[in-house]
């Protein structure tokens, strides 16, 4: 099972905070935007035009970093913090 | 007001006090001569617009992983003594503390720099979001320079 | 320990509160977004030699005009809202506070150069004088880089 | 009357704090130097060889100024205030 998080404004987007997606095997980032695609056709998109930061495990990753089963997947807005 | 002093790396709802990190961090060594600290408040204006209050949001976990990453890097880098960030989270009002860094080292100029350096390095890298509510409504802030 | 916060310019005795500086700084606008602080304080080593004891004395009056000037040079050249300068005179011990400059602007940037430049024109043109006492004695510390 | 003030590290050479030295015209620094030369020649040679900061009414001046009656001339070491 792969732990799926959106953060700030890709929580509008993805019309959710976090999702859990059943994987037989590891997949890569577009296998696991189709499977996105499927209920968040936007979120899908923006994945895959790049429009979005992608961590995997807490570390930043990106369109070529493979998904593990376990692994938790978050997708980032651009940051803002600071001030 | 103010919470425990006793992790160098908080990301904390509740506000912060200088003084009693800058203490904290004085309890390090006896051979520091210089402190910069950096202190982020709320702005009433952004872009023109008046703001009401800020809402900050961050990723659990990985934020602090950044912030002590950033910790390690400024000690390494700039050969201060140490340093300690702090970051709150959820709302904020105008005039409010939002983010302080203090860096201690035997001289000032390193301190200066790995302040500086710190600020930017976590507005860069930190899984940290801001929502501004203005009289438009809300907004998450997309882009800071 | 602190004392009033009502004059922007100080030398004084007593120990200050940085949290309570940095809060009569805030009152000056709501347009605040970024604050750098300097705190200098009292190191125990010294070239080598182990300090017990500093003691600072100024010019009365032409250090605080000096002061003054900095202040009015730092916000014009360098952008910032305002700028408080505080040194203190007489005995300080090891890790005790003895100069504190708190400069607060819009954005961090203009801040983070006002406050470097105030201390370093502070040290240069500031006629006060810093005595150490090691287990040598005491002697007027004539050169600062 | 001018008043001279010393400072810091000048204390001891001066072997003084502040003196008050009657003039009846207004005098030139190496006149207030030689004045000076008799109670303190140490201090004389000092301010003659340029090693002291001189500031006349809390403003920095230096071996051309004139000084006034009624003036308050400082000499002033190196300063090492800061921190």
């Amino acid at each position: 099972m792969i732990t799926v998080k959106y953060f700030a404004s890709l929580r509008t987007i993805a019309e959710m905070e976090e999702d859990r997606i059943e994987v037989e095997n590891s997949i890569s980032m577009d296998q696991l935007s189709d499977i996105i695609s499927k209920t968040s056709p936007k979120m899908g998109e923006f994945i895959r035009d790049k429009k979005v930061m992608i961590s995997v495990n807490q570390e930043m990753a990106d369109s070529d970093t493979i998904i593990h089963d376990g692994d938790e997947v978050a997708f980032l807005p651009p940051f803002s913090g600071g001030s | 007001m103010s919470t425990t002093t006793d992790s160098k790396i908080r990301i904390q709802l509740e506000d912060f006090s200088v003084t009693d990190e800058i203490e904290a961090m004085k309890k390090v060594s006896r051979n520091i001569g210089g402190i910069t600290t950096f202190l982020g408040t709320g702005r009433e204006l952004s872009k023109g617009e008046n703001i009401t209050q800020l809402n900050f949001e961050h990723y659990p976990k990985m934020a602090e992983k950044k912030l002590e990453e950033i910790r390690q890097q400024a000690i390494k880098d700039y050969g201060i003594i140490d340093m300690s960030i702090i970051h709150r989270i959820g709302p904020i009002e105008i005039g409010e503390n939002i983010v302080l860094i203090v860096a201690v080292g035997e001289h000032r100029k390193e301190t200066f720099v790995a302040c500086e350096w710190a600020i930017a390095e976590l507005k860069r890298v930190t899984p940290i979001w801001k929502r501004e509510t203005t009289s438009k409504g809300e907004v998450w802030v997309q882009d800071t320079p």
